[in-house]
């Protein structure tokens, strides 16, 4: 797994702050190839920042994202999501009116380029708007594909954000608290698609739901105060002190 | 009983409703005075409404006029480009076409059937010119005209009519038509230190600011001598400037205060059917372009014609409120006196007293390419 | 094309057979209605509001009007072409500003750039005649044959067929990939970056489509009166403009063509019984639309066809 | 040549003033409430209007007739908030831009109707008139005036909306209508009372204008860029920004055709356009 | 039940023509405290919109502290001293973090002071707008703007999501200290329905808009199967 060629996802050293507030702190992670790692940390830590620097939607005052090998810190958000590095959002961030079909569909002609071409009809763009249902009904959306987005219950909607994250093919795939606002019941099965997503995808996901990072993620960071605290096996993490102080709380027992 | 369908093409709404207003009541005046009757037929007026200075606009009013309404004669027309549009189809229909405000020389030359019964701004502004320097008794000026076709007209006729007669010409601006504050101008006026200043400016709302802000200079007359157009000082602009006002001279073609039977009758007459409201050139404009197509169709026996109207209208001369005027055969232009005024105090008011008066002026630049 | 649809456009040739004397105002209608569906692409199918459009509507005229008066051509048909590339032209330049900024400040970007493109012209008075307005502008027959004429036969027929091509031309675009992203954009700019597309570029290219369009209607509006003013460029073409899309609704093409023809037809009715009060109605009827017809007027009938049909 | 620039300042400072008042009520019912009432300048002239009938018809001095205007364009808007405007807050900005534009025609229409096309000119009070010589330069009353009024109209808005829990539960109440009213803030109260302060402020702003600009019924439309100009340089809702915004329009505005007259009527637009590109909130703008 | 500070009687709402919740009844006494249990979609959060009065009530009536304010506009409901949190993190964005706690803040007992020792992470974000605060942070500052409120009752809907579990913790023991020392009423509607019945005393079960099941928390804990009946939730291993 330390093999440089496996590492999907690398930071080095990555900083920023907000005026005085410093919300990451020389954040050094690797995600290997096929990783299903979770981030955690109390609320404020720098979770959902460190994503927005990952992605480029905030630029890092230090350090370097590489993906593949390759640094991508200069690049532009759509840029990184053409090379495979794609996130979903904490807070729903979705076209409301449009149909889950239409909004995947847009996704995959942004990938494939040919989302300018004024001139061809939506509906000759075949194999689009095939692989667009194929997305959506592998995430239970096949009834609800040529809904208006807004009528989509909460949780089908939060699974439409992963959806829209998946037409672009990532190789790498950061997902905000996915589970969000989905009942207890229906989280589980959110992560059983999330877990059985091909090899080649590496996931980073960010959840409160201790049941759920302890039964999904093969490995945990832990981020306080946007300094990366430790970054361990679940077990390690369940039963570390510093962890429990800060984040877990006396009520989580193993 | 025949009928004489004239339609009517003025900007009734935006911001030149005024103007319009007070030609449909000059308009009204003379139909009220004629028990509603030219040429011993029937008026009956169809009135357009361009919206402001919209020149496709007027085109397809007068075409509809022409096709649609089927009027004898089209009339009216407030601004330069709403008159320069609708030239083509009088000439098209064979129609008169009788321009009742707009004062840009050119207009008549776009069409043989074109007769204007108001003024063109180097008329009146030639003659002042030469008149500033002859007899107003100063020899420099500077110019602050507002930043579009009838200002620019008017500095050029100005100046030349100046420094033809020996003055020279020491500041020229342009101010944005829709300025609202002078005092930029007005500084630049002051820091030039000329004998005199010249000013063209639309009515409204500018007049009575920029008289303000000319005497918050303290570039007032006698120091420093104020010429200008006559909407400087018309009625209103005089109420809100006060005594700022005093000493301003200005040519116009028409001055409410002129003691003259004809006149006075009509100031009167104006006023009673107005609310008190006093009559304009806007208003003697569309007085006296009703006295044409009246006259010219006695002539024509009511032949609605338009060549043969516009034939009988040539050379006609007559007696209006302004005073005597004529129509130039040639140029189908109006031939008139130029007034020049002065504000003075009368009975505790400020009024325009005419001072001196320059008769039978011709648009000097007519034929010339602008 | 549904049976609405083809009924709409049958209903728009009524003007030859029952009003003939009404075909000038339905020439303008025309135009303006390609005008309104310019600024539909970008208003209602991108989200950019603009307060100056009439920018492009002027430039196209002035160029039509230009190639006429200063170079003597007056061929209408390339003259449209040569009007919409120059539009569309400085549509592109423009569009590098447009895309910097969103809400307010675009409203007024647009703005001052429409009243800047409008005092530039009143400046070049040797150029364009300032105030008084392009004189000499003479438009040749169409395909050397069709005059346009007195009644306006020519310059409907013409001001249609256009406004038809410009129509189809925008329904495909709306139709397409492209016109689903420029409706994800409008819908959320924020997550386009997130799936991958270069945003900013779209809105450069719709609005340079739209300019272009835009330039092509004030071209017809020079070809059929042979008259070009500065109003072409003015603040108020630009707010009409918007108002008349507003009323028609925005982001159905349909809407930009009905808001024109209502707004234009009140208007000249209103004006008509009373030259100096139309506005009064205008007000009144958009004030009404809005209260009772929230999405324009076309969004009401369709909701209404929705709900009994 | 110093003296010059001097007065130019003072001139554009003034003019400034003027556009402060006209536009700060819009800011104030654009920025916190969200509500783009192009109908503003409707209430200005409204405002504008009503002095002119008082000073005309009862002679009433002019000072007495500003916060009359006020108050008669607060009332009126309250009366078109309760019965109409409120039903748009929700309604998108397309249908309020809509909206408010008809209600501007319908405005003038109306005061066409009553006051007739001309224009209204007014007799201000003799200490108000004329100017005073200062250190060599004379400076226009009236306009020393008009600063006098913006200044403590600036220094009034800015503790309400931003030094006290009022402007908070403005903004709080657009943000979010219904979770501030289930904080038990009384929402429709505020509004109306924003509302009729936005409005009064033009009508205020109005009658401020006439001796400057001269009132006719086309008022309503034709200060409406200027005031949007002014509203957007300054930044939604700031009534700092509405200050320093009006002031460097008014002082760039006079200087400019001072300085350039060639480009004087380029030179707002030119401001306008810069300024929104490098700061697309405005000078003080902070959404 | 006189001392009752807040009860529904046979209320029915819904929206539009839609009727969600048809005859629930319920009170919660002073101090007293309530779960809402029920699947997705079943009107938990419709049933606390129509205690504050932003859904309409066809039929029944709602009364506080033995006023029945069926008629009253919401904002005097809250003035009575309903507090609400609403569902979705509905903070101010234009507001900063202490405006957001002070805009609609009235006397009590809960001040700055004591919200921010509460959330020791709102002090030190005060100064930052609404919308610049982290996902779980906004949480705790709509909990902190509705305490600010001072309310005598408090309506909490799914107020745990997105945050850590040691504030979860923390928060959880603010909310019995509350019941217990200051007396203030709680309804709690929770998708955790273990920590939501280990909070309160009594509960019910909403379905197909009626009250399903009723009765103590603490039978209803034990209660697996009825659990699993009405909620289909597998509870996790405690
Ligand atoms: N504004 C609305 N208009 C129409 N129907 C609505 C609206 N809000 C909610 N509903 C419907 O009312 C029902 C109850 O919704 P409610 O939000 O009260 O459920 P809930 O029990 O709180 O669900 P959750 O656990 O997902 O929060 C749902 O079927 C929902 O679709
Ligand atoms: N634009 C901003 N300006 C100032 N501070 C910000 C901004 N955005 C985020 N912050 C602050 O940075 C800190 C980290 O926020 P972030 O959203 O990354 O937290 P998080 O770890 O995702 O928390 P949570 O679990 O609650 O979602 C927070 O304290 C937040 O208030
Ligand atoms: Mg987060
Ligand atoms: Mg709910």
């Amino acid at each position: 797994m330390s093999e440089p060629g496996q590492i999907a996802l690398q930071t080095e050293g990555i900083g920023k702050r907000f005026g005085s507030l410093v919300v990451s702190k020389d954040v050094s992670i690797k995600l290997p190839r096929g990783a299903r790692h979770a981030l955690i940390g109390p609320n404020g830590a720098g979770k959902t920042t460190l994503i927005n620097l990952i992605t480029g939607q905030l630029r890092p005052d230090t350090g370097r994202i590489l993906l593949d090998g390759k640094d991508v810190t200069g690049l532009a958000t759509a840029a990184r999501v053409r090379r495979g590095l794609t996130r979903t959002f904490q807070i729903n961030t979705l076209f409301p009116d449009l149909t889950p079909l239409e909004a995947t569909m847009l996704a995959i002609t942004e990938r494939e380029g040919t989302s300018g071409q004024f001139w061809r009809g939506l509906a000759s763009h075949a194999s689009a708007v095939e692989e667009a249902y194929e997305i959506l009904v592998q995430l239970r959306l096949g009834d609800v594909a040529t809904r208006t987005t807004r009528t989509l219950a909460y949780g089908q909607q939060r699974l439409l954000e992963i959806g829209l994250a998946l037409a672009t093919r990532p190789k790498v795939l950061l997902l905000d608290e996915p589970a969000a606002g989905v009942p207890k019941a229906e989280s589980g099965e959110l992560f059983q698609v999330i877990a059985a997503l091909p090899d080649d995808i590496s996931v980073l996901f960010i959840e409160h739901d201790m049941d759920i990072v302890f039964n999904f993620a093969t490995r945990i960071v832990v981020l306080v105060a946007g300094e990366v605290l430790l970054e361990a096996e679940p077990d390690v993490i369940r039963t570390d002190s510093r962890v429990r102080e800060v984040y877990l709380g006396h009520g989580h027992h193993a | 009983q025949e009928t004489v369908k004239i339609g009517l093409i003025m900007a009734y709404s935006g911001p030149f409703a005024d103007t319009a207003n007070q030609m449909q009541a000059g308009i009204d005046l003379w139909l009220a005075e004629h028990d509603g009757m030219v040429g011993g037929k029937k008026v009956e007026l169809i009135k357009k409404d361009t919206g402001g200075p919209a020149a496709d606009v007027a085109q397809r009013l007068a075409q509809e006029l022409v096709v649609r309404d089927g009027v004898d004669i089209i009339a009216g027309f407030t601004l330069t480009p709403e008159a320069l549009g609708a030239a083509d189809i009088a000439t098209q229909g064979n129609k008169m076409m009788v321009v009742m405000n707009a004062a840009t020389s050119v207009i008549t030359e776009k069409s043989p059937l074109i007769v204007r019964t108001s003024l063109t701004i180097p008329q009146l502004n030639y003659a002042f010119g030469k008149w500033a320097v002859e007899k107003g008794g100063v020899n420099s000026a500077y110019t602050l005209v507002a930043d579009y076709g009838p200002g620019h007209d008017a500095e050029k006729a100005f100046a030349k009519g100046f420094t033809e007669a020996g003055g020279s010409i020491v500041g020229a601006d342009a101010s944005p038509v829709a300025n609202p504050d002078f005092s930029a101008f007005v500084q630049r006026i002051k820091d030039a230190n000329p004998q005199s200043v010249y000013i063209f400016i639309p009515g409204g709302a500018q007049p009575p600011a920029i008289g303000k802000a000319l005497s918050d200079r303290g570039l007032t007359p006698p120091d420093v001598k104020v010429f200008g157009q006559g909407e400087l000082t018309l009625p209103e602009a005089l109420e809100s400037m006060g005594d700022t006002a005093k000493g301003i001279i200005t040519t116009f073609h028409y001055t409410m205060e002129r003691d003259d039977p004809l006149n006075n009758e009509f100031v009167k007459a104006y006023r009673d059917a107005n609310n008190g409201r006093s009559p304009d050139i806007f208003s003697v404009g569309g007085f006296d372009g009703m006295h044409l197509i009246d006259e010219a169709l006695k002539k024509t026996g009511g032949d609605t014609d338009g060549a043969k109207l516009v034939e009988a209208a040539k050379g006609m001369a007559w007696d209006s409120p302004r005073g005597p005027i004529s129509i130039d055969p040639e140029t189908r232009e109006i031939v008139q006196t130029v007034w020049i005024r002065e504000v003075q105090e009368v009975d505790g008011k400020y009024q325009n007293v005419i001072i001196d008066q320059i008769p039978n002026v011709k648009d000097p630049l007519h034929g010339a390419a602008k | 094309m549904s049976v609405f649809e083809i009924v709409f456009w049958l209903s728009m040739l009524l003007p030859f057979f029952f009003f003939p004397t009404y075909l000038t105002l339905a020439s303008q209608v025309a135009i303006t209605a390609l005008f309104a569906i310019s600024v539909d692409l970008i208003l209602g199918y991108a989200g950019i509001v603009t307060l100056g459009h009439a920018m492009f509507f002027g430039l196209g005229a002035y160029v039509a009007g230009l190639l006429s008066a200063r170079l003597g051509w007056g061929e209408p048909i390339s003259g449209l072409f040569i009007a919409g590339a120059f539009a569309g032209l400085v549509g592109f330049v423009a569009s590098y500003l447009i895309v910097r900024v969103q809400h307010m400040a675009l409203l007024m970007v647009t703005l001052g750039l429409g009243f800047l493109t409008y005092e530039l012209a009143n400046a070049m008075t040797w150029l364009t005649g300032g105030t008084d307005g392009l004189s000499g502008v003479n438009t040749w027959p169409i395909f050397n044959h069709f005059r346009f004429d007195l009644w306006g036969y020519t310059a409907y027929s013409y001001s249609l067929v256009v406004l038809l091509l410009g129509f189809l031309i925008s329904r495909r675009i709306v139709n397409s990939s492209f016109g689903l992203a420029l409706r994800g954009i409008r819908e959320n700019v924020r997550r386009m970056p997130a799936i991958g597309s270069e945003h900013r570029w779209h809105l450069q290219k719709v609005y340079t489509i739209s300019a272009a369009m835009a330039g092509v209607a004030g071209a017809l509006l020079t070809q059929s009166t042979n008259t070009v003013a500065l109003e072409v460029l003015s603040f108020q073409r630009s707010a009409d403009v918007v108002v008349m899309l507003i009323l028609g609704g925005t982001g159905r093409l349909y809407g930009a063509i009905l808001g024109s023809i209502i707004f234009l037809l009140v208007r000249d009715q209103a004006a008509g019984l009373n030259p100096q009060y139309w506005y009064f109605w205008i007000g009144l009827l958009l004030m009404i639309v809005v209260l009772f017809l929230p999405k324009g007027i076309l969004g009401g009938l369709s909701r209404l066809v929705r709900r009994n049909g | 040549m110093i003296s010059s620039v001097a007065i130019v300042l003072f001139d554009g400072l003034a003019f400034g003033m003027l556009l402060f008042v006209l536009s700060v009520g819009l800011s104030v019912t654009l920025g916190l409430m969200n509500f783009i009432n192009l109908a503003h300048g409707a209430f200005a002239m409204l405002g504008g209007y009503t002095a002119v009938w008082l000073m005309r018809q009862f002679g009433l001095p002019f000072l007495l007739t500003l916060p009359l205007a006020f108050l008669a364009a607060a009332a009126v808007s309250i009366l078109f908030e309760r019965t109409l405007f409120r039903r748009l807050y929700g309604a998108g900005e397309l249908n309020q831009v809509l909206f408010t534009i008809g209600l501007v025609f319908v405005a003038a229409a109306g005061a066409t109707f009553v006051f007739g096309t001309g224009q209204q000119p007014i007799v201000l009070p003799d200490w108000l008139r004329g100017s005073v010589e200062l250190f060599g330069l004379r400076f226009g009353i009236y306009r020393m005036f008009l600063i006098v009024v913006a200044l403590a109209i600036t220094g009034l808005l800015y503790f309400t909306l931003e030094r006290t829990r009022f402007g908070a539960q403005i903004r709080a109440a657009v943000d979010n209508q219904r979770v501030a009213q289930g904080l038990g803030l009384n929402v429709e109260r505020i509004f109306a009372i924003t509302f009729a302060l936005g409005s009064g402020l033009a009508g205020l702003g109005g009658a401020l204008a006439i001796e400057i600009v001269g009132l006719d019924p086309s008022f309503g439309f034709h200060f409406l860029v200027y005031v949007l100009i002014v509203v957007a340089v300054g930044g939604l809702g700031s009534v700092t920004g509405s200050f320093v915004g009006a002031a460097l329009l008014g002082i760039g505005d006079v200087a400019g055709k001072y300085f350039v007259p060639e480009i004087g009527s380029f030179l707002i637009y030119l401001l306008l356009v810069a300024i929104l590109l490098v700061r697309p909130m405005g000078l003080f703008g902070k959404r | 039940m006189p001392d009752a500070i807040l009860e529904l009687r046979d209320v029915r709402s819904g929206y539009g023509e839609g009727i969600v919740l048809d005859g629930v009844s319920a009170s919660v006494p002073k101090a007293g405290s309530l779960a809402v249990l029920g699947r997705n979609g079943v009107g938990k959060t419709t049933l606390l919109l129509t205690i504050m009065g932003f859904v309409p009530l066809r039929a029944g009536a709602v009364f506080f502290a033995g006023e029945d304010v069926s008629a009253m506009h919401p904002h005097q409901r809250a003035r009575r001293g309903i507090g609400w949190v609403p569902q979705e993190r509905d903070i101010f964005p234009s507001l900063t973090v202490e405006e957001n706690l002070t805009v609609a803040a009235r006397k009590g007992r809960w001040d700055l002071d004591a919200v921010y020792s509460l959330f020791p992470r709102l002090r030190e974000r005060r100064t930052n707008m609404g919308n610049q605060l982290s996902g779980g942070e906004q949480q705790m500052l709509t909990i902190a703007r509705t305490l600010m409120t001072n309310p005598s009752v408090l309506l909490l809907d799914e107020p745990l999501e997105g945050l850590a579990p040691i504030i979860i913790e923390e928060l959880t023991a603010a909310i019995t200290r509350m019941a217990k020392d200051e007396g203030i009423a709680l309804v709690l509607v929770e998708q955790h329905a273990t920590v939501a019945l280990g909070l309160t005393e009594d509960a019910i079960v909403i379905e197909r808009g009626v009250v399903a099941h009723r009765g103590r928390s603490a039978d209803l804990l034990k209660d697996e199967k009825t659990l699993d009946r009405y909620i289909g939730m597998n509870l996790e291993p405690g």
